[in-house]
């Protein structure tokens, strides 16, 4: 069996009298592929923004590899290696394609004004380090050759990889992705697809929240349920698709676009 | 042909200061046509050049620079303000121009070096001037209002050493940030010492807002002004709320002294204006620069015309007799005492 | 090679060719404004530092600049402390100021942020002139020594030139080594989303101490110089208007460009000197000429993205395509 | 001449590239067209150009016979093109029925209080949060407003620029039955779709657009046979 | 402590938190549409105060005719402001220039530009120097309530306040436009979707901040008794740390802000040097903002 490398326990989140992510408990094993879902407003952003630390838990815990990361800051989270983008884009418009990644790669390496000023030895590892892990982000992506345009200039698909590259370089050991298919047509969210599941392959562990059914059947090992902020089903996707609670609340009955 | 004498006269043209800049041009600029009309330097014509300060200590030091390099340049006046004199005051020192200005009033001003000239008095002098005055009609306990800048420092500390010194007491001392228009509060707290008198240590335009929330608030306490409140704007501005104030002064426009009544009236006929207690000071100022340049004749350089400068004594200016200490370069000058009286100025025998 | 020919070309400009072309004129006033110039662009290009690459609106730049000069002009007026040590303790001085108006400031965003500086701006300036008994207050501080230092005498107008050369191009290169390296990265991230940097590993909060402490190091460098150079200082040469000045010199250049705010700071220096010959009328062609130039080049004289290029093209490897194929983390 | 909207030869650059270059298509009265094509190609730029958002560089627009191209969005949407955008823009600070109001344009009293009934039919979910701030919505919630918002404004043509987004599959379906829904109270509609199985399924009419042309058009239903298309766009298959 | 001075301190406070409030008014509602500070604001409220002053001056018409004259001058100067200084920058096209910080500073620095451009020209116009409102106009004669003293003019801008308050409420809350004004604030984009003239809206609120800020100026030259080119300048500056204090586009935060730092000065000033009072205002922006960051009515950044 592999260790769970994030676990959750009874974590709940309230905005106001909205009760956003309500006593859910669950784990994402070492090496897992796991997928969330549920309707709109089921508490799924929110459940990554505790996950990373955007938002303090009203209550519960998250462990990490075993040991607690609720209550840290985002950075924090982040350095311990779990790496995540965001459901509506946000890459740095204003940047290259190559600095937009390296962000990531300087999360990992730390940043120190010293190293940078005078490059010593441990400042020219520092900048070797950074470089390496952001072209292999950006090779591992396929963004490499443009790593000196504007990513502003880069189209919408290409965003969407731009964003799971700068997650890349950050070297997780878990990558949580929210919808990275939305706004793919069907083949390309078939490349993506793809592209997961090579990162799976590679051995990288992967939470992501997705409502394109193809997506999240054809490739997840495990699938999460959230609805209205608690969970009603976690299993394997065979067992999901069948789930009443889940036909009820998300898929709507119709069986052929769970297909 | 004429040879040229060059002098420089740095102050704001431009910017929240303008005001003073603009006064000063016009008065230095009528009394070098006086004089070059004059003919007291024959074989030389006077002129001078204009630079704007904004009063910014940056553009002074610059503008100083400029004048230094400049070698028709024998002399220079300005500038306005005494950190923006000072700032430049530091270049004419090290390149040895003398440096007349007509307002700095800073007591480390003319300490810089032998080449700082004045010819505004200072508080030194003023101070217990009014002081005396003050307590010579019984106010014994007296609150001090005064800009807080090197000047208003100085109206303060020599005007309390003064009331100290002559028996009696300064209840409080407010200094107000420059750009400070709402009096009131300062007034309300120093009404409620129920002192005899106050004292103000500020110019025209503040004064004028003071007086006028003076009168809105009901204090009425006496009150006394340095010379830096003469100026026919002040009543223009305050109206019946600046009568019965009372200060000392330098220059009086409505004076029946003949230099001083030549002077108001060109000033008013060249623009339309009455000349302010800064107006008349830099007509001083240039025109005592212009008496040393006369006094070592055409051949003039920036050494012969400090020297010159140095001994001036006893000149007869619109703001009184000028006189130069050798060793110290003060001016001494003499006050009269003023009371604004149905709107107008009035001297106080 | 020609990686390192720019950065020559760009010391011996500033130390040898300019300053033989000054000496040639003979023009102390020529030397002067370079000398403010200079200044303006160490103070300019480390508020670019804040505002251009990090982001942080600042409108309180010139408080730094002030504390900077006053402890330069209080340690040499009071304790005798030779030029070659008040500059840095300056830097020091400033930057423990700016640390400490950005710790509070933290949390603040946009132009909260901005406001929050410009309240300590505010502060720092009153201070400078209302605490009478340790900053003489609105007197100033006259006779700042020039720069002198073991007999050697560098009060002259070359001598001083050469000072504020070297400092400046030392500051300079300081501050280029940070922006256009990965911690530059770091910070234009901030300055683009400071919300996704956090969640990318970048420590968001120390990264705007280090940005304020080491620009306001500099601005404190800058305003050692201006001591030093002027001879006397007083509050009023560290006001709101200053503060918005150095601002409209690295907008004028472009934001985040640090050649873009040398450029911008000799402009606004040099410009209302230039035009001193129309007169009355030059603040309003001073402000014409930078409404203009924001209208035609929004995004500056010399913008980041160029900028950008030029540097990384003339004086920075590691930003070549690397082919790295080692493995990152997850491998 | 039975088209509502009619697009020939339409032309946009932005900056230095061309992204249209050379658009031609027809929406009927009461028809659903569907426009098809990957990212990039250019579908937002036509759906921007149409309702004036952005500056055509050439070719015309008409709606109704009358040439609209180049008018301001403003007036366009007064002569009935209402849009649900690509990327939402909600007022996020404003409430939930703030929106709403907004979409209903300078209509009010009886028309708009039914309007708004009609709309919280078709969204239960809008209703529960009336009062709520735009920006606190999930993004599901965020998109059924947007169309909702479209929708207030009573359009003849409504414009939807992948309504789907982001959207649960229970609601990607309702938002296809609504689309379905909305055709039969007469108004026409140009949908620009990813989901193509979904979009090809209610549309009658489909156009294919790649690098800012037209490379393909027909009857919705040819074009979900066709095998070009199954290859670029339906032919995801995972397993 | 709470004799009579104190209230009277009070009351002074107040009557500054008062003009600044008029100022902030204005100068909140144009921060709230466009999302840039407005830097020619001081501008516009220097220019109405000369407007006025120079038709007092000539003709000496009754004193609503004044604010009249003036509201056309702030609305010709808010127009005038906006084409000039803002439209240039606003390419509501692409959203990454909207959102970018090079265009925050952009209008900031164009306003500024222009805020110099106009105070020079005033300069050159008028002279520097502060011209007196003839004083059968002024506003400062003085009013005594038992022991305490007011001036007209405190009540005159205590009622101006309230209307514009009031009026501008009403305007936001209740009807069209201001429904539409807070749309192109939100989301400028998106007010063009739903058929918003953006522009026009822009140039309204623009017109209705100006004259708001034009008849401030009078109604503050009329109660001080004099004008000067850069009488904008300071009072500017605090109306602007009342809007960021009050949380940048909350008009009610705004005031409330305002005429709390009048009185923080006044209060502070009974126990130091004015000097030190005026950096107690700047205190306690420090202090709002490090409890409240977003200000005190403002709300919370957007969400992740
Ligand atoms: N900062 C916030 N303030 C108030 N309410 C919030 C906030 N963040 C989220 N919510 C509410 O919490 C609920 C869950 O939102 P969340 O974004 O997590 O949904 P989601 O599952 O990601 O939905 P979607 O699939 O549409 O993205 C929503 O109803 C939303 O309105
Ligand atoms: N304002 C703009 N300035 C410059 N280029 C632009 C602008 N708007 C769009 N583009 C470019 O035009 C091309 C087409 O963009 P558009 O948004 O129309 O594509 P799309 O077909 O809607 O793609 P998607 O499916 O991702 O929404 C893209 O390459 C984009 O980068
Ligand atoms: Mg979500
Ligand atoms: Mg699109």
């Amino acid at each position: 069996m592999m260790a769970a490398l994030l676990e959750i326990e009874n974590l709940t989140r309230r905005f106001g009298g909205l009760l956003a992510v309500d006593r859910v408990s669950g784990h994402v094993g070492q090496g897992e592929l796991v997928g969330l879902i549920g309707p709109n407003g089921a508490g799924k952003t929110t459940l990554f923004n505790l996950i990373s630390g955007f938002t303090p838990p009203s209550e519960g815990t998250v462990r990490f590899g075993g040991e607690t990361i609720s209550g840290l800051k985002p950075w924090r989270v982040a350095r311990r290696g779990l790496g995540r983008t965001f459901q509506n884009l946000r890459i740095f418009p204003n940047m290259t394609v190559f600095d937009n990644v390296s962000v990531g790669a300087i999360g990992a390496v730390g940043h120190s004004p010293w190293r940078s000023l005078f490059r010593g030895s441990r400042g020219e590892a520092d900048a070797k380090a950074v470089s390496e892990r952001t072209w292999a982000a950006l090779e591992r992506v396929g963004l490499a050759g443009q790593g000196h345009e504007l990513a502003a200039n880069l189209s919408y698909g290409k965003r969407k990889y731009l964003e799971i590259a700068r997650a890349l370089a950050l070297g997780p050991r878990l990558l949580i992705l929210d919808e990275p298919a939305a706004g793919l047509n069907d083949s390309e969210t078939a490349d993506l697809a793809a592209f997961i599941r090579g990162l799976h392959a590679e051995g990288m562990t992967v939470l992501l929240v997705e409502h394109d059914m193809t997506l999240v059947m054809g490739i997840c090992q495990r699938v999460m349920v959230l609805a209205s902020g608690r969970k009603i089903a976690d299993g394997t996707p065979e067992h999901i698709r069948r789930d009443p609670a889940v036909l009820e609340a998300y898929l709507g009955g119709d069986e052929e676009d769970a297909a | 042909a004429q040879k040229t004498i060059a002098l420089g006269y740095q102050a704001p043209l431009t910017g929240e200061m303008s005001q003073y800049g603009e006064v000063f041009r016009n008065s230095a600029t009528m009394a070098v046509e006086q004089f070059n009309k004059s003919g007291k330097l024959p074989g030389a014509t006077v002129v001078l050049k204009f630079e704007d300060s904004k009063n910014d200590a940056k553009e002074g030091v610059n503008i100083a620079k400029k004048f230094v390099d400049d070698p028709e340049i024998v002399g220079v006046l300005g500038d306005f303000s005494s950190t923006v004199s000072m700032a430049a005051a530091q270049v004419y020192a090290q390149a040895g121009l003398p440096q007349l200005s007509q307002t700095a009033s800073h007591p480390d001003y003319v300490k810089i070096s032998e080449w700082q000239f004045r010819n505004i008095t200072t508080q030194a002098y003023e101070g217990p001037f009014v002081a005396k005055w003050a307590l010579g009609e019984g106010k014994k306990k007296i609150a001090v209002i005064a800009i807080q800048n090197d000047w208003g420092q100085s109206v303060v500390s020599n005007f309390k050493d003064a009331v100290e010194k002559g028996g009696g007491q300064v209840t409080s001392v407010e200094f107000y940030n420059p750009g400070n228009r709402d009096f009131r509060t300062i007034l309300t707290k120093v009404a409620r010492e129920k002192p005899d008198a106050i004292y103000l240590g500020m110019f025209d335009e503040d004064g004028a807002s003071l007086l006028q929330q003076r009168r809105q608030l009901n204090v009425q306490i006496p009150t006394y002004a340095t010379s830096s409140l003469y100026s026919p704007k002040l009543i223009t501005l305050a109206g019946p709320s600046s009568d019965g104030l009372k200060l000392s002064t330098t220059f009086a426009s409505d004076s029946p002294e003949p230099v001083v009544k030549a002077y108001v009236d060109e000033y008013q006929a060249r623009y339309k204006a009455v000349p302010t207690m800064f107006a008349a000071q830099a007509y001083d100022a240039t025109n005592i620069m212009l008496a040393a340049i006369a006094k070592v004749g055409p051949t003039v350089d920036r050494k012969s015309l400090r020297d010159a400068l140095a001994q001036t004594a006893g000149f007869p200016g619109v703001t009184g007799e000028t006189t130069f200490d050798p060793q110290t370069r003060e001016p001494t000058k003499t006050l009269a005492r003023m009371e604004i009286k149905g709107g107008q100025f009035a001297l106080v025998k | 090679m020609s990686k390192r020919i720019l950065p020559l070309v760009v010391a011996l400009t500033v130390l040898v060719l300019v300053p033989a072309l000054l000496q040639a004129s003979g023009s102390g006033y020529l030397f002067r404004v370079s000398i403010t110039a200079m200044i303006f662009a160490i103070l300019a290009a480390s508020l670019n530092f804040i505002t251009g690459v990090a982001g942080l609106l600042s409108l309180g730049h010139a408080a730094f600049y002030g504390i900077g000069a006053y402890a330069a002009a209080l340690l040499a007026t009071q304790h005798g402390v030779p030029f070659l040590l008040t500059i840095p303790l300056a830097g020091v001085a400033a930057a423990i100021g700016g640390v400490l108006v950005a710790l509070p400031t933290m949390r603040l965003v946009s132009i909260y942020f901005a406001v929050a500086t410009l309240g300590t701006g505010e502060i720092i300036h009153g201070t400078l002139l209302n605490w009478v008994d340790f900053t003489r207050g609105p007197m100033g501080i006259p006779a700042i020594p020039s720069f002198k230092v073991f007999g050697l005498d560098l009060s002259g107008n070359l001598g001083s030139y050469l000072v504020v050369a070297v400092v400046m191009l030392a500051s300079l290169w300081v501050l280029h080594r940070l922006t256009h390296s990965y911690y530059g990265n770091a910070l234009r991230a901030l300055r683009e989303d400071d919300q996704c940097a956090d969640s990318m590993g970048i420590d968001v909060v120390r990264l705007k101490g280090e940005v304020f402490a080491i620009a306001c190091f500099f601005a404190g460098v800058a305003g050692a110089l201006w001591a030093h150079t002027t001879g006397y200082i007083s509050p009023n040469d560290f006001r709101f208007g200053e503060s918005i000045l150095v601002l409209a010199m690295i907008v004028v250049g472009g934001l985040g460009s640090l050649p873009g705010a040398v450029i911008g700071a000799v402009l606004l220096i040099v410009l209302p000197e230039a035009l001193r010959p129309v007169g009355d009328v030059r603040m309003i062609v001073v402000g014409c000429v930078m409404f203009f130039s924001i209208l035609l080049l929004p995004k500056g004289l010399f913008g980041e993205v160029s900028a950008l290029n030029l540097v990384r093209s003339s004086f920075g490897g590691g930003w070549k395509a690397g082919s790295a194929r080692q493995s990152i983390g997850w491998r | 001449m039975t088209h509502l909207l009619e697009i020939r030869d339409l032309r946009v650059t932005m900056g230095p590239q061309p992204i249209l270059q050379g658009v031609s298509l027809d929406v009927p009265a009461g028809g659903i067209v569907t426009v098809l094509g990957s990212n990039g190609v250019g579908k937002t730029t036509l759906m921007r150009a149409i309702s004036g958002v952005y500056k055509v560089g050439g070719g015309e627009i008409r709606l109704d016979g009358t040439p609209i191209t180049n008018r301001t969005t403003h007036d366009i949407v007064r002569l009935g093109v209402c849009q649900a955008p690509e990327g939402r823009q909600i007022f996020s600070s404003m409430t939930v029925l703030e929106n709403l109001r907004l979409g209903a344009g300078p209509r009010g009293g009886r028309e708009y209080e039914q309007d708004l009934e009609r709309m919280l039919g078709l969204f239960p979910r809008l209703r529960e949060r009336l009062s709520q701030k735009a920006g606190s919505l999930s993004g599901g919630e965020q998109q059924m407003l947007c169309v909702g918002r479209a929708l207030m404004g009573r359009p003849r043509l409504l414009l939807m620029d992948e309504p789907s987004l982001g959207l649960a599959p229970k609601l990607v379906r309702q938002i296809f039955d609504l689309v379905a829904t909305i055709r039969e109270t007469g108004t026409a509609i140009l949908l620009v779709e990813q989901n193509a199985k979904a979009a090809l399924r209610v549309a009658d009419q489909a156009y294919v657009m790649e690098s800012g042309r037209i490379v393909l058009q027909g009857p919705a239903t040819e074009l979900a046979e066709d095998p070009r298309i199954r290859a670029a766009y339906l032919g995801g298959h995972v397993h | 402590m709470f004799d009579a001075f104190f209230v009277q301190q009070l009351v002074n406070g107040f009557s500054v938190g008062l003009v600044y409030a008029l100022i902030a008014i204005g100068f909140t509602l144009i921060f709230g549409v466009l999302n840039v500070v407005n830097f020619a604001h001081g501008e516009v409220y220097m220019v109405g105060a000369y407007a006025g002053v120079v038709l007092i001056t000539a003709w000496a018409p009754p004193l609503i005719a004044v604010v009249l004259f003036v509201m056309a001058v702030g609305a010709v100067a808010g127009f005038g402001l906006e084409r000039l200084a803002f439209k240039p920058f606003r390419r509501f096209q692409d959203e990454a220039s909207l959102k970018s910080k090079a265009m925050r500073e952009a209008t900031l620095l164009s306003s500024l530009a222009v805020s110099i451009i106009v105070r020079e020209v005033v300069e050159k116009v008028f002279g520097g120097a502060m011209r007196p409102v003839p004083f059968e106009s002024q506003l400062t004669d003085p009013v005594q309530i038992g022991e305490l003293s007011f001036s007209t003019g405190q009540f005159v801008i205590f009622g101006a306040a309230v209307a514009m308050f009031a009026g501008l409420q009403f305007l936001l809350y209740r009807t069209r436009i201001g429904l539409s004004i807070r749309a192109v604030a939100n989301n400028p984009l998106g007010a063009k979707y739903v058929g918003i003239d953006t522009d026009r809206t822009i140039i309204a609120t623009f017109v209705v901040g100006s004259v708001m800020g034009a008849v401030a100026g009078i109604l503050v030259a009329l109660y001080y008794g004099s004008v000067f080119p850069t009488m904008g300048f300071a009072p500017g500056v605090k109306a602007f740390v009342a809007m960021v204090m009050g949380g940048l586009s909350s008009i009610p935060g705004a005031v409330i802000c305002a005429i709390f730092l009048g009185l923080a000065e006044a209060v502070a000033t009974e126990f130091l040097a004015q000097g030190w009072s005026e950096m107690i205002a700047y205190g306690f922006l420090l202090l709002t903002l490090i409890f409240f960051p977003t200000g005190l009515f403002g709300g919370a950044r957007d969400r992740v």
